[in-house]
């Protein structure tokens, strides 16, 4: 437990050192997506979230497992927060018939229905009215549960953010919209696209509350996500939080990053949620440097074996082609 | 004999299924007191309530695509877009999330809902109210897309359209809600979906006619009858899946086909049904041309002298039989 | 020229009493309407602006001529404030040749593009685009034209007015969003549809000024339009206007209107804007109860001419059906 | 010989045009520094500044209805839609918009834009990036859709796209961006819409094919040669208008047709060319059915080898065009 800082929920150290090991899986997991892509090893295209493990680990960390999520094409952090299983995930990629989506959906698509990750999302903003949807089951089977709809600040421009926060709103649905405010669209800056500074001020368009928060602080999105969590289970209605963040790499691959200043990433990136947590967990003595180094180099070895997961897992059959497409 | 008009038969079967099956429920514009624009769901939020006869703002991309969610987590939405020509808002969440999320998912989790809508002209409700764009939605994978034509068949498609688990869209017919069918069945009863209604026996020349084509498609048939030709009429019900096997028997035995639907005619779903008898062992005792009817390509006019002569009227339809016959 | 209050822009006696007749003649249009409509004698269907003259009148009023408006499937008014002919109006609802729209558009389509009406339009929320690229090629010609885009309370539920809204704010584009809130949509209420008092609130969301007027109040109006005009003429980007009002009639054809009381409805014909200008008019000695009266008539005989016109107009020619798709 | 991929031509052509036409400017989602996301319109906004290559927040809709309404009054517009299915989200501005005012209007006013968009499977982009809807658009009276196969093409149908005064559909396609043709003037030059070239001059078959088919058959054509097959390939350019002459004409030549695009077989533009040919003077010379090749009716999977599954590729061509010579 933490006493510096006052955390909700509160969390164990086992689990506190939990959410440090997930947040570097998320960052080595897409490392060695950007990898091989490069290297021409994956077919298609990827979006990756180094630099928002805060935002993905975050509100995951304080809903419950039947709890939902509705993620993003940037959505391999809210997967595995999500709890998705890193081989499957990775199998996805490499498009075998292992991965989540039997090799069909890659990148974009990985979704786990059951447990509550209703998926990936190749349009922008095309979760949101389907989180919205989510919590209306909720409601409606008094299934007490939440839903987190992730989307970017690009996306907070499309007709579907403001149908749904609409329709959340009228109807008090459990939902939280999080909207990971990464500063860009893929070039577009949010400067340059929303003409307010902070696009949680758009909840006064809806009547609901608007939160910013610091997406490289864990705690804050954690104790933020946790108040609006409540909120939308006292049956109060949504909520929208946005959190600051960054994407360290380019949109996708072949991206010149011509829009933005090396300096400005430079200091996104000395802000790092990641070492700001791990710093914490060392000075609160929740863990020891050489503890804490132990299971950065257990998440990198994780990563190393979803690929040869991947790697051995068979292609899916032609004869699958048909397959799936009615239930 | 219980004669039921369309929209009636509609409601009873969304009455009877919402009795039975708590997971139903309908959203949409007006449904509420209003009852909907063209009066379906009247009467039906005295019995159920506004949390089941849920009324919605003007936001099409946003009620289906909730109504998509709410589908993907256990319930079965039933959407009602007031004029299918709004659908066109909606196309993101149809074409690109309902209809795609099981298979790029990989087989996991579906979407079991109905998306009801009327389409058609007649009405001089004009350009954008009037439209028939079913060939939209069946191009597109994933999709199942129904157009019944008469009351009876409203009713019966629509508790296999509300059972089916996948996304339905389910085309109704402006100028037919008021028709009604003599012997409506009062218990639920189910017409799969992919099942052709041969409307009218016959045996010169069949006409594939589609929602309010097939009355003009039964008058054409009566009239020629009365000159001595036979003429099969085929209402395919829903257009996919599309019974190819009851379409081919029929062309085999009369030879001779005509395919009229209401939409325009440029890129609609008649070509596919034409190329698809003619791809079809059908092709050797084609002794005609499948001939094609549908709307002139234009936006639909308001005046309704303009507007009738843009869609495909009984005589159009007479004359097309007469065509393919006089073709050797 | 007012006394007791302070109009802008200043508009002469006889300015004055043209607003007042346009007003009558908007009203009558439409009341004429409904009664070709109650007798079948007028095919599809139609939406009356009967209590909503002055948010008609009003905002057109104070723009220029070549200034430009898009309007909404409740046109009428719009269009005649904007100076079309009312004889060409209601031959296009007879659906006559001489119609503005030949008889192809009918109620819902009435345009006059060279003379600014950008047009009705069918689609709830349809024409706010369009009027943001109307003052798109204002700002890129540099033409001082300002737009009005007219649209419904229901109609600020869509994604066009989000993301309209947006563009034009963030290009600083000379437009003015006029809502017209008449309290309903087809019949949602707006205070079952939106979670917030005032739709004008939602301009926070854009970084605009959002201002509430009285739409019965056509001196609140002008003054309240003319602001924004200004506002947006001098570059400093859109204004989003919401007028309170409501219309008397029902939503279209066949409406019984169960969604509201009579007493609302009363109420509301008690704050007519019409009367209410009228009396000002006459207790400022600009005109006389008798002169009014005449005014009024005259309106009246005007609407009874343009039936006239309209009944004695041909009908198109079958042969025009495939004319006017392609320029 | 002066070679020029397709992305460069096309961007050739928009410099060009936007040097002499002050109306004409770019709209679109990362167009600016960013390039577009296939590269298009890399470094035009150093040459016309972001005044007339307009960097756009992520809103199709709102994008789309501004491009028509400044199109309505005055300018000439060409949108980017990064990828062409998210022309769902544009889909009520181009088809209730875009392609009916003027009709609507009564004759009044013209939309003179061009929406310039990416379709097409090959890349990996799986279901929701890789769609090929042109069936859609072309089914709407009022708009005008060109799918340019080659740079040389893609550039003169650019300049007849601009110059058109309305809405136009300009399809291009990622496979195609990187390919080029040997000898594009450097002078701008317009192909008239309507017009459909022969690729290839054959006596035996006529493929008629549309983009990236073009390739395929011509590879096919090439192939089928060496047995002795000669096989005629019809790139029709522009589905609307639709140079119907040109391809009737090859048939009555040949006597035998394949029609292949890489939409989804079911519902696609296919069917309206192969009735279209049925229902001519062509139908009598034909010694086969009309064959469609089209995709497979699912959407678009990720992994490479179920994706090239889904499409027709040149074996499939070959395949079809010895179908049809076996057939009597
Ligand atoms: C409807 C739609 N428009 C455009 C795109 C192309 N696109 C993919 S991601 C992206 C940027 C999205 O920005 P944001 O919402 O901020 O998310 P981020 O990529 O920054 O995580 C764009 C334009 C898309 N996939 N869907
Ligand atoms: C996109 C779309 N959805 C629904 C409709 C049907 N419809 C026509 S008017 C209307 C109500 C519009 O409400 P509002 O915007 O408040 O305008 P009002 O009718 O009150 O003037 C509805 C739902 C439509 N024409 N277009
Ligand atoms: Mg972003
Ligand atoms: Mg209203």
């Amino acid at each position: 437990m933490l006493n510096s800082v006052q955390l909700y929920p509160e969390k164990s150290n086992d689990e506190l050192l939990s959410l440090l090991k997930e947040m570097w899986t998320i960052r080595f997991f897409d490392e060695k997506v950007d990898e091989f892509f490069a290297k021409g090893m994956i077919h298609g295209t990827t979006h990756l979230c180094v630099g928002q493990e805060v935002t993905a680990t975050g509100p995951c960390a304080v809903i419950k497992e039947e709890d939902k999520i509705t993620s993003t094409h940037r959505g391999h952090g809210h997967c595995i927060a999500k709890g998705a299983d890193i081989n499957r995930m990775m199998a996805e990629l490499f498009g075998r018939s292992t991965g989540y989506c039997k090799g069909k959906g890659g990148s974009m698509h990985i979704a786990d229905v059951e447990k509550g990750n209703l998926g990936a999302n190749g349009i922008v903003g095309g979760g949101i009215p389907l989180a919205t949807g989510a919590a209306l089951t909720s409601k409606m089977k008094q299934k007490d549960e939440v839903i987190l709809s992730y989307f970017g600040d690009g996306a907070a421009n499309e007709g579907s953010f403001h149908e749904s926060l609409n329709i959340a709103s009228i109807w008090n649905l459990p939902v939280i919209f999080i909207c990971e405010n990464n500063q860009y669209g893929m070039s577009g800056s949010v400067k340059e696209m929303v003409n307010i500074e902070h696009i949680a001020d758009r909840a006064t368009a809806y009547g609901i509350p608007g939160k910013v928060v610091d997406g490289n602080d864990l705690i804050e999105v954690m104790n933020e996500t946790h108040e609006a969590v409540k909120h939308a289970r006292d049956g109060k209605g949504p909520v929208l939080i946005e959190a600051k963040t960054y994407r360290w790499k380019g949109h996708s691959k072949s991206d010149a990053r011509k829009y933005r200043t090396r300096e400005e990433e430079q200091a996104w990136k000395e802000a790092d949620g990641i070492k700001r947590f791990r710093d914490l967990l060392i000075s609160e003595e929740i863990v020891t440097e050489e503890a804490a180094d132990n299971l950065r180099k257990e998440a990198k070895q994780e990563v190393e074996d979803a690929v040869k997961y991947a790697e051995d897992s068979p292609e899916p059959s032609i004869d699958t082609l048909m397959e799936d497409v009615y239930a | 004999m219980r004669e039921l008009t369309y929209v009636e038969a509609l409601r009873e079967m969304m009455s009877q299924e919402m009795r039975e099956n708590e997971n139903v429920f309908l959203m949409g514009e007006d449904i509420g007191v209003y009852g909907g624009a063209f009066g379906v769901t009247r009467g039906m939020i005295e019995e159920f309530g506004p949390e089941r006869v849920r009324n919605t703002p003007i936001s099409e991309a946003g009620i289906t695509g909730s109504a998509i969610g709410s589908a993907l987590t256990g319930m079965q939405p039933i959407v009602e877009l007031q004029f299918s020509d709004f659908i066109t808002i909606a196309m993101d969440q149809l074409a690109n999330q309902a209809a795609k999320l099981r298979y790029m998912y990989g087989g996991k989790g579906n979407v079991p809902m109905v998306l009801r809508t009327p389409a058609g002209s007649g009405t001089g409700a004009a350009a954008q109210h009037s439209q028939s764009l079913e060939a939209w939605v069946a191009h597109i994978p994933g999709l199942k897309v129904v157009q019944p034509s008469t009351a009876y068949d409203a009713k019966g498609l629509l508790k296999a359209a509300i059972d089916d688990p996948n996304p339905v869209i389910f085309y109704e017919h402006k100028l037919l809600y008021k028709t009604s069918s003599e012997d409506v069945p009062e218990e639920p009863y189910s017409i799969p979906l992919g099942q052709a209604d041969v409307k009218r026996e016959g045996e010169d020349v069949t006409i594939i006619a589609t929602t309010v084509m097939v009355h003009r498609a039964l008058e054409a048939a009566k009239s020629l009858a009365e000159e001595g030709i036979s003429v099969e009429v085929i209402d395919p019900r829903s257009i996919v899946p599309l019974d190819e096997e009851t379409i081919i028997q029929s062309v085999i035995k009369t030879n001779r086909v005509v395919v009229a639907h209401e939409a325009v005619k440029r890129g609609g779903y008649g070509g596919e049904i034409a190329s698809m008898i003619t791809e079809s062992e059908a092709f050797d005792f084609l002794d005609a041309p499948v001939k094609r009817l549908g709307a002139s390509p234009v936006p639909v006019p308001y005046n309704p002298e303009l507007e009738k002569a843009m869609t495909p009227q009984t005589e159009d339809l007479i004359r097309a039989v007469k065509d393919t016959l006089n073709r050797e």
